[in-house]
């Protein structure tokens, strides 16, 4: 087993430096997407591999390694990352076609895998750091892809802004945690999380205890990865980059990294409730407001972005209710399903030449039957239709919010269930706008002329996308369909996350409260199934796809009269609660202010105008003034002789 | 009784006139140097009186020195006034500021 | 009343064959051609070979008095004496092309600096306050008549009046000082006065009184402010050849019968004239530094930077330790060294009527000959004390001097001011290094001039990296003649 | 080679090297002029490798110890020794000359033998000053190191470079003629200038805050920190790329290296008092600094402000008093020494192009020169301290030193993550990203076979710190716990309390 | 009652002042020349009293009779117009006499107060003349600055010669040592050039 840890980073570290062929990096994460199931298949059998790989560095008494930690979280993790990564690679290749940085990108997508792997893979908070940064550099590269487009490096220069303030927070409760523990090993801190709960630390002069502290820095950290409120600025723009890593990194996986990050230090969440309930309060306005901006956005990638965020944010609930396992299950069936959209829309993408407008499509499904489909089954999998993956993820988690009672729970609840409604009115928006209706494309020439350099002129067809697109599609279907039917009863109520996860039952009893649903009641997954017809979440999503069906199929101007008469929501969502204009005002804006006020007069006028030059220029002033002394009359020189003496006299003769 | 006081104020009187003399006078170079002679005479009076009261020989060779040195030094001083002269037709002592800062 | 001996003249033949070369020069002049000057110039040489090797004869022995304990032959003096024959035959040699230029390459200019360099060795030696005055009024006479002797340039005869006017004043001064100690210690005997002073002290203020005017004219004579105005005028106003003289060895002299004046005769009034030499070296080292920044004049800019160095001297001096006084002794010597280079470069730059002594003629030297360049740069940083130059060693020794008696805000206000005086001298390297030439001509140099100006230079270099040998000759210098 | 004199042999043959070459300046062309230097830097490297591989660093005693009496009058002598804080720099030294060799192949035009001259020269005081361990060699060294510099920003720098040198030079002067009032107090004290007397002085605490705060003139100039700095920006604008690069990536050092061997060490009861003062110090440097290179025009003003910056972080953790700051601190001056020299020779590749150093004429410059983009780019990661990079070892060493003494020092000091990412990644984008901005960028070509050598020399360098920095903590364990138990010797004095 | 030396100490002190004083205030160089050998008269009286005859005399002699003449000469030769010469000297009085005064004060407060505890010698000690008593001190202990002097001499004169002393450019005297040592190839230059050759008679033919 060592062996086969060593040998992923082998695999993927030596394929780092070679970028030539898409074939190269297919096959190494292909291999590594074996590698990993086979690691996922040994951890079921209960190993747990914990491997020092060589020191990092040693000072004073402290010593850093670098090292891995495969466990089942870690195992499902790289199954996760490693499968959607392969088919994001089997993708690109009909995506990506023809593009002059056809190679530079596969070298990004595979370091992008390599590090994502690090990171979870790693057993001390170093390692996972360097992987945090890692992915958020490959973040960075690849929203920048097309670095010619002016948006396109705005994004990539704001996502790893953004991220760094994430990072900020991160590293500090990294610090705080090496202070209190001596040591970074996720071993080491979870065996003396006794110490850090015991202490408390001053700050803004009264005491708070440290334990709280790191969570909520460590927590500040997760927010900025998985793009919770307010560090979630960065998601939509980084759409800008190629789909295939909007699916990849900003859906599947790295944005979930935060999510997989908490959990991993469940020992610490678990000792603060207020770390936890701020943890539930910021995913559950996540999941609320996020889903709302989704229904306005007419960009299709952006609404699956927004649809994201709120997923992330009912992930992040799920931890704030400390049900880890809940929220891992979830992050495992999101992945899929919203791999799946986002490949589906990058076909649609390809369908319409690059266009993405979703008032620009229109009856799709009569020319590209699969991504029909698979983009239809996706959709069922979001908004958590009954045996869809999603929802076993989501209801569960719904329950389990609703069994959880620490601060803003009641909040919480409310949200992810108004949550579900919107989840399904604006995925269904999308669904209908693109898929049925009138071929609006045709229409669009018309409508305002070649506002796109690319798009759909208005005689010819979109067409279906090739194989090594569609394929994707379809395997990407079928985990969406199934695997929460198949998994959710190991990974939320057997044991498979005990070793991973720990978990204090008395203080947070929610998911105990599941279990004991799920098995006394439901009597299994379909019993759940056929239960939730009348829960209350299938009513509210059922509820939002019929709104959407109404709005969108049987009476179209609808939309346009709700808009009408409610202008002023409608700004605020049109300008997203106004989160990027306030950053640009007083972030951007005000460090250069400041920046600027500080060079100007605090570095040329004071420092080296008044102090540096300043005394100069008063010695240059003071010599010409002396100079006139020497006035070159003999009478001033002996005068000044004599006045010499005169003074000595006066001084030193004491009488 | 005239004790050798007197003619240390004497002499002092006599050195600072020529001391302010040689300050006061801005017009006439030849003026500064007999300031100068009388600054020496000052000096020589008080040597000799010290010499004279200490019982002490010293002083006066001294003196001796004094006017032998004051001799060749006016000498000297006149020959330059004599140059400068001879450049600039003038010996007034305002003219001498060509150098100067 | 006792009769010289034979001793006595042994012990002065440097100062006879000196004053016969002078002489011999002074007569040879009247019979031979102008074209056979040479012949002069090697005798002066010759004489400053004999006096050399007359005072090697007995380098370091034990101290010798002489006429009556007038004279004084001691390590104090051979040093010195060494060191003036070296810098009187330095300038020399650097002056001699430039002389010839302004033919003022006459007999007349070598006796009289050999009659200055007589007048030297007698102030060194001098332990009388009448032989100190002999001494003194031959150099001052030589040095009058010198820088008067480019007898057509108003500019010299001017500065000449002024020097002579100022110098008999501040001579009168000395004088005046010298009959008040005279009549409070009924000797003119350094030794008697000294011993006079230790047993019965006689009235304070009297002594004070003369030591005051004492002080002054000592003063004047190393030109330390506010008895310094002579020194711009007479460097710009004079050939630069005298300028380098007056600026050089007189200062070995000055320095001389300061020691034995001050820190020998008057030692039991150190109280006294520590503090005027404080505030002198305060006014010296901060009118010094700080004037020379507005010149353009680059004699008169020499002139101010004189006169911080002088600052430093008292500096050291002041101090009034045996290693206060060595220090002094080395800095006075090194700084000899360092401003005959600097002049020279500056005679070397100046050719037939052109006089070069404006900061620009300096521009872009480095682009005309850089070996020149290198020279004055390394004179320029040993002037501003940056190691490893012997100017470094030199501030160095003073400032440690002071410190350790106890002057350490002094010091620092010292080292701001020898900040403020890196700046002109840095600004005389960005001229020769970062500017572009002014004029273009190739800068034709005698032989031997370029031989002896390049090890004159780089000896700055050298001793700065080897000093010890150096500093223990100084400080062995100033232990066996004060005690 | 006998190892005893390697520190003499490290020292004096580039210097004299350099003489050589400057004396044949006249003589040989101009190609002739640069390979000799090439060799006389790689000769010079290889000499210093030994220190290395023969040095024994389980022990941070000195070592290669070389002594004899230079000017006994004075008890100076010539005293050279190394320990673990001087091997990596002293390599650090010789591996930046060659480098800048290299680099000033084509960009230099005239006198092009007096600059390679000049960079030997100062290679070897500068070695001379990491290796000394008598004060007044240590001072003579560290003079004479300025002549060199003043001289080559002085002749081969930009327009305003008369003003630049000026000032550099005042500046420093003025930091070390202090510096030197304080020697003169110590050796009045100790009778001798050896600096292990000094360290045992035994000083009461002003006499130590006094000297503390002449050396911290001296070395505070040299670092620079907050508010001795602006001599920095200027003389970095001013000087030619190899100028830059050795101010940045070992002059800079010589001052944090001299807090090490001096100020601390000598008054530690001081530099204790004084905790609070240098803390403050260093993070308005991280801040304020940090803030100021956001607004830069001028690309190697910007980086000039970054590496004043990330000067605050190794004076930050010097003074942290643990002993992961204090490496962490180490390790950061090692890594800026790469990682600023890589990025002023990429702004000296572009300049070489385009002969403009401001942003504003750049953009889009990635089109045409891809590979030096992907370069650029990836220094400017290492500049904000990516993992991975050795930018982050250092700050991620010392941010975790600060979070012991205080909460609020690490915060701030975690802030230049932000800042850090921001002026970096601002400039890469309006330099390198966007359309390509005119004509003449793209018609750029891209880095010759000779930049691309040292530019991944560079980055290899650092890949290899960020990942592996133990090579070089190891050589300063030894020697950082020795210098914290002398440090701790003295019981510590209440310093000023930063908590809020 | 003041007894007569003290009266002639006074008077004469109080000549020498007022000598002293015109000196340097005399508008004209002529007078102040003339007041300065006054006053050296006085001095030398003074010296009188003090017992020191010879320097007395030597005073008189030396000064009076040369230095004093030379001045004379000087003046006499630099034709200086003598109404420029004294503009603007009171401005300056005030102060000059300020700081002169405060000089005296000092002084004379010194010598007041501390008085030298020295008594005057009524006779000279010894029976030898001042001069003698002189004359042995000068060419026995002091035979060095003796010598000295003689070479301060030597300077002034070389020096004044050298900076005085020039050959006139316009002078037409002869030198009868040239002229009779003069040659004949000095003067007469032989020059040897070819004769022209002879004329030749034209044809007769051509005559027609």
């Amino acid at each position: 087993m060592p062996l086969i840890a060593s040998f992923f980073v082998g695999i993927l570290g030596r394929k780092l430096p070679e970028f030539f062929a898409s074939s190269m990096t297919i096959l190494s994460v292909f291999i590594a997407f074996v590698l990993s199931c086979f690691t996922l298949n040994e951890t079921l059998n209960g190993l747990v591999l914990n491997q020092t790989i060589y020191q990092w560095l040693i000072t004073g008494h402290y010593q850093f390694e670098v090292g891995f930690l495969i466990d089942n979280l870690t195992a499902m993790m790289m199954v996760v990352v490693t499968f959607v990564s392969l088919m994001v690679h089997i993708y690109t290749m009909g995506y990506m076609k023809g593009d002059p940085g056809y190679r530079r990108f596969f070298s990004y997508i595979s370091l992008f895998t390599f590090s994502m792997l690090m990171l979870v893979m790693s057993n001390n908070f170093m390692q996972l750091f360097f992987g945090w940064e890692a992915v958020g550099l490959v973040s960075y590269l690849l929203i920048g892809f097309w670095f010619e487009r002016p948006t396109a490096i705005y994004a990539n220069l704001k996502a790893f802004l953004v991220n760094r303030v994430g990072d900020f927070g991160f590293i500090l409760g990294i610090a705080l945690i090496l202070y209190w523990t001596g040591s970074l090993d996720y071993a080491t801190v979870f065996k003396s999380t006794g110490i850090i709960a015991a202490h408390t630390m001053q700050l803004f002069g009264q005491p708070v205890s440290v334990v709280t502290v790191i969570c909520i820095l460590l927590f500040i950290g997760a927010m900025g990865k998985s793009a919770q409120v307010p560090l979630h600025v960065w998601l939509p723009d980084s759409m800008e980059g190629p789909t295939p890593i909007s699916a990849l990194i900003h859906a599947a996986t790295m944005v979930t990294a935060g999510i997989f990050m908490v959990s991993r230090t469940s020992p610490l969440f678990e000792l603060s409730d207020t770390a936890l309930s701020i943890v539930m309060i910021i995913g559950a306005i996540t999941a609320l407001f996020m889903g709302l901006l989704g229904i306005i956005q007419n960009d299709i990638k952006r609404v699956i972005a927004y649809s994201t965020l709120s997923q992330l944010g009912y992930m992040t609930v799920a931890l704030g209710a400390s049900a880890y396992s809940v929220a891992m299950f979830h992050l495992m069936t999101h992945a899929f399903f919203k791999a799946l959209l986002f490949l589906g829309a990058g076909s649609v993408i390809i369908g319409m030449h690059h266009d993405q407008n979703i008032q620009h499509m229109g009856n799709l499904k009569k020319y590209m039957p699969i991504t029909w489909i698979t983009f239809l089954i996706g959709s069922l999998a979001l908004i958590g239709t009954p045996l869809f993956s999603g929802f076993y993820s989501k209801d569960s988690l719904i329950e389990a919010v609703k069994f959880s009672h620490i601060t803003g729970s009641h909040f919480a609840y409310f949200a992810v269930l108004i949550g579900v409604f919107i989840t399904a009115f604006y995925s269904f928006r999308l669904y209908f706008l693109v898929f049925h209706g009138k071929e609006k494309w045709r229409l669009q020439k018309l409508m305002h002329h070649d506002d796109h350099h690319h798009g759909l002129s208005a005689k010819d067809n979109p067409h279906e996308s090739p194989l090594s697109v569609t394929l994707p599609l379809a395997l990407l279907a079928i985990p969406s369909l199934v695997i929460g039917y198949i998994t959710i009863e190991p990974i939320l109520f057997g044991n498979f996350f005990a070793k991973s996860i720990f978990l204090d039952i008395k203080a947070h009893p929610s998911m105990e409260h599941l279990s004991h649903h799920f098995h006394e009641i439901y009597h299994g997954p379909f019993g759940m199934a056929l239960h939730s017809l009348v829960s209350l979440p299938f009513l509210f999503a059922l509820s939002g796809v019929a709104l959407a069906y109404y709005c969108y199929q049987v009476n179209i101007n609808l939309p346009k009269a709700i808009f009408n008469r409610t202008q002023m929501i409608y700004r605020i969502l049109e300008n997203k609660y106004g989160f990027d204009t306030f950053n640009e005002k007083f972030f951007a804006f005000g460090s250069r202010f400041l920046g600027e006020r500080f060079w100007q007069i605090g570095d040329v006028k004071i420092i080296d105008g008044w102090l540096v030059n300043g005394t100069a220029k008063s010695i240059g002033k003071f010599a010409e003034k002396i100079r006139v002394i020497q006035s070159g009359y003999i009478y001033h020189y002996a005068f000044a002789m004599v006045i010499g003496v005169f003074l000595f006299l006066t001084f030193f003769i004491k009488i | 009784m005239i004790g050798l006081s007197h003619y240390l104020i004497l002499a002092a009187i006599l050195f600072t006139i020529s001391v302010v003399g040689i300050f006061l006078n801005r017009k006439n170079i030849i003026i500064l140097l007999m300031s100068i002679e009388l600054m020496l005479l000052a000096v020589n009076i008080n040597f000799i009186a010290f010499s004279h009261y200490l019982n002490d020989i010293a002083g006066q060779i001294f003196v001796f020195f004094i006017l032998t040195v004051a001799a060749a030094e006016s000498a000297i001083g006149l020959a330059i006034i004599v140059l400068i002269f001879r450049n600039t037709r003038s010996i007034n002592v305002d003219d001498l500021n060509r150098l100067n800062g | 009343m006792n009769q010289f001996i034979q001793s006595d003249l042994s012990l002065i033949l440097p100062e006879i064959f000196v004053l016969s070369m002078a002489m011999v020069v002074l007569m040879t002049d009247l019979f031979i051609k102008p074209s056979m000057r040479w012949i002069i110039f090697a005798l002066s040489q010759f004489a400053l070979l004999g006096g050399a090797y007359l005072t090697g004869q007995h380098f370091n022995h034990e101290t010798e008095f002489a006429f009556s304990n007038m004279f004084v032959r001691d390590g104090l003096a051979d040093l010195l004496k060494m060191m003036s024959y070296l810098g009187t035959s330095l300038i020399f040699f650097y002056s001699r092309s430039y002389m010839k230029d302004r033919n003022l390459y006459r007999g007349e200019y070598f006796s009289l600096v050999l009659f200055a360099l007589l007048g030297m060795m007698i102030m060194i030696s001098s332990h009388n306050m009448l032989l100190v005055y002999m001494g003194l009024e031959l150099l001052s006479l030589c040095l009058y008549s010198l820088t008067a002797l480019d007898r057509d340039n108003q500019k010299a005869t001017e500065s000449a009046i002024k020097y002579f006017v100022l110098g008999a004043l501040a001579s009168g001064l000395l004088l005046y000082g010298m009959s008040m100690i005279y009549g409070a210690t009924s000797s003119l005997d350094l030794n008697v006065i000294s011993t006079a002073l230790l047993n019965q002290p006689t009235d304070h203020a009297i002594l004070v009184l003369g030591l005051v005017f004492v002080v002054a004219g000592l003063a004047f004579k190393l030109g330390a402010v506010p008895f310094q105005m002579w020194v711009p005028d007479v460097y710009e106003g004079s050939p630069s050849s005298i300028a380098m003289l007056i600026s050089s060895v007189p200062k070995l002299a000055a320095f001389a019968i300061t020691v034995r004046i001050l820190g020998d005769g008057l030692q039991s009034m150190m109280v006294d004239w520590k503090q005027m030499m404080l505030i002198m070296a305060i006014l010296s080292i901060g009118i010094g530094n700080v004037t020379a920044i507005a010149q353009t004049n680059i004699k008169r800019m020499y002139a101010y930077s004189t006169i911080s160095h002088i600052g430093f001297i008292l500096f050291g001096f002041m101090s009034g330790t045996l290693n206060g006084y060595a220090s002094s002794l080395f800095y006075v010597v090194s700084y000899m060294f360092m401003t005959l280079v600097s002049f020279a470069v500056l005679m070397m730059m100046s050719r037939k009527n052109f006089e070069c002594e404006t900061l620009e003629d300096f521009k872009g030297l480095n682009k005309r000959n850089p070996w020149y360049a290198f020279l004055m740069l390394i004179t320029m940083l040993s002037m501003a004390g940056i190691p490893p130059t012997i100017g470094f060693y030199a501030k160095f020794m003073v400032l440690q001097a002071a410190f350790d008696a106890g002057f350490a805000s002094f010091v620092v206000y010292a080292v701001m001011m020898a900040l403020v005086g890196m700046f002109y001298y840095m600004r005389i390297v960005k001229l020769m290094y970062f500017d572009e030439p002014k004029l273009k001509n190739k800068l034709d140099v005698s032989v031997d001039m370029q031989w002896i100006l390049s090890a004159n230079a780089l000896a700055l270099l050298i001793i700065g990296l080897m000093p010890h040998s150096f500093m223990d000759a100084t400080a062995q210098a100033i232990a066996l003649s004060l005690h | 080679m006998n190892l005893t004199h390697i520190l003499s042999y490290s020292i004096w043959t580039p210097i004299f090297l350099g003489g050589l070459i400057l004396l044949l300046s006249g003589k040989v062309s101009d190609t002739q002029a640069k390979w000799l230097s090439l060799i006389s830097s790689l000769i010079s490297f290889l000499i210093t490798i030994p220190l290395y591989t023969a040095f024994d660093f389980s022990f941070g005693q000195f070592q290669f110890q070389e002594f004899f009496h230079w000017i006994p009058a004075f008890h100076i002598n010539y005293h050279l020794g190394v320990d673990g804080f001087a091997v990596p720099l002293i390599l650090l030294t010789s591996f930046t000359t060659v480098i800048v060799v290299i680099a000033s192949w084509r960009s230099i035009e005239d006198r092009i033998a007096q600059y390679m001259a000049a960079f030997l020269i100062m290679s070897g005081l500068m070695i001379g000053v990491f290796s000394a361990l008598d004060a007044m060699l240590y001072y003579i060294f560290w003079e004479a190191m300025l002549i060199p510099m003043f001289l080559v920003i002085g002749i081969w720098g930009g327009p305003n470079r008369i003003y630049a040198t000026i000032k550099f030079f005042l500046y420093t002067v003025l930091g070390s003629l202090l510096m030197l009032v304080a020697f003169i107090y110590l050796y009045l004290h100790t009778n001798s200038f050896e600096i292990v007397n000094f360290y045992n002085a035994g000083l009461g605490l002003y006499p130590q805050i006094f000297i503390f705060l002449a050396l911290f003139m001296a070395f505070a100039v040299k670092i620079p920190m907050w508010p001795l700095h602006t001599w920095l920006p200027d003389a970095h604008v001013e000087a030619p790329t190899g100028g830059s690069v050795v101010l940045a990536a070992v002059m800079l050092k010589l001052g944090a290296y001299s807090f090490m061997r001096f100020a601390m060490p000598i008054a530690p009861e001081a530099a204790i008092y004084l905790k609070g003062f240098m803390v403050t110090l260093s993070l308005i440097a991280i801040l304020y600094i940090a803030l100021i290179a956001i607004v830069q025009k001028d690309m190697k003003k910007l980086i000039a402000y970054s590496s004043i910056s990330h000067m605050g972080f190794v004076t930050l953790g010097l003074f942290m008093f643990n002993s992961i700051g204090i490496e962490g601190a180490y390790v950061q001056m090692i890594s800026h020494g790469f990682i600023s020299a890589a990025m002023f020779l990429s702004v000296g590749v572009l300049y070489d192009r385009l002969h403009t150093r401001q942003i504003a004429d750049y953009g889009g410059v990635i089109h045409a020169m891809p590979t030096f983009g992907a370069f650029a780019v990836f220094f400017a990661m290492a500049n904000c301290g990516l993992p991975g990079t050795s930018g982050f070892v250092g700050e991620f060493m010392v941010i975790m030193g600060a979070m012991q003494n205080n909460f609020w020092i690490a915060l701030i000091a975690a802030s230049s993550l932000i800042f850090g990412a921001a002026y970096s990644l601002w400039m890469v984008k309006r330099v390198f990203y966007g359309e390509a901005r005119n004509q003449k960028i793209r018609a750029l070509k891209d880095i010759s076979w000779r930049e691309f050598f040292i530019l991944s020399i560079l980055a290899l360098l650092i890949i290899l710190i960020g990942v592996y920095p133990k090579i070089i903590t190891d050589m300063t364990n030894a020697t950082t716990v020795q210098f914290l138990e002398h440090m701790h010797l003295i019981k510590p004095v209440t310093s000023l309390p930063l908590d809020v | 009652m003041i007894e007569f030396k003290d009266f002639v100490f006074y008077v004469l002190s109080f000549v020498l002042i007022a000598s002293g004083l015109s000196v340097i205030t005399s508008r004209n160089p002529v007078t102040a020349a003339l007041s300065l050998v006054l006053a050296f008269f006085n001095a030398a009286g003074i010296w009188l009293l003090l017992q020191a005859e010879f320097l007395a005399i030597a005073l008189v002699l030396v000064y009076v009779g040369a230095v004093m003449v030379l001045f004379l000469f000087v003046v006499m030769m630099l034709d200086i117009n003598l109404d420029k010469l004294r503009e603007g000297f009171w401005d300056y009085l005030p102060m000059a006499g300020f700081i002169g005064l405060l000089m005296i004060v000092e002084m004379v407060m010194v010598f007041k107060t501390k008085p030298f505890n020295l008594v005057p010698i009524t006779e000279p000690t010894s029976n030898t003349s001042n001069t003698e008593m002189i004359g042995n001190t000068l060419y026995s202990n002091y035979v060095l600055p003796f010598e000295l002097a003689s070479v301060v001499l030597l300077i002034a004169i070389v020096s004044a010669i050298a900076l005085t002393l020039r050959d006139r450019k316009d002078s037409k005297k002869t030198n009868p040592a040239d002229q009779v040592a003069v040659k004949r190839q000095d003067r007469v230059r032989i020059v040897r050039m070819k004769s022209e050759e002879k004329y030749i008679k034209p044809k007769a033919k051509e005559r027609t």
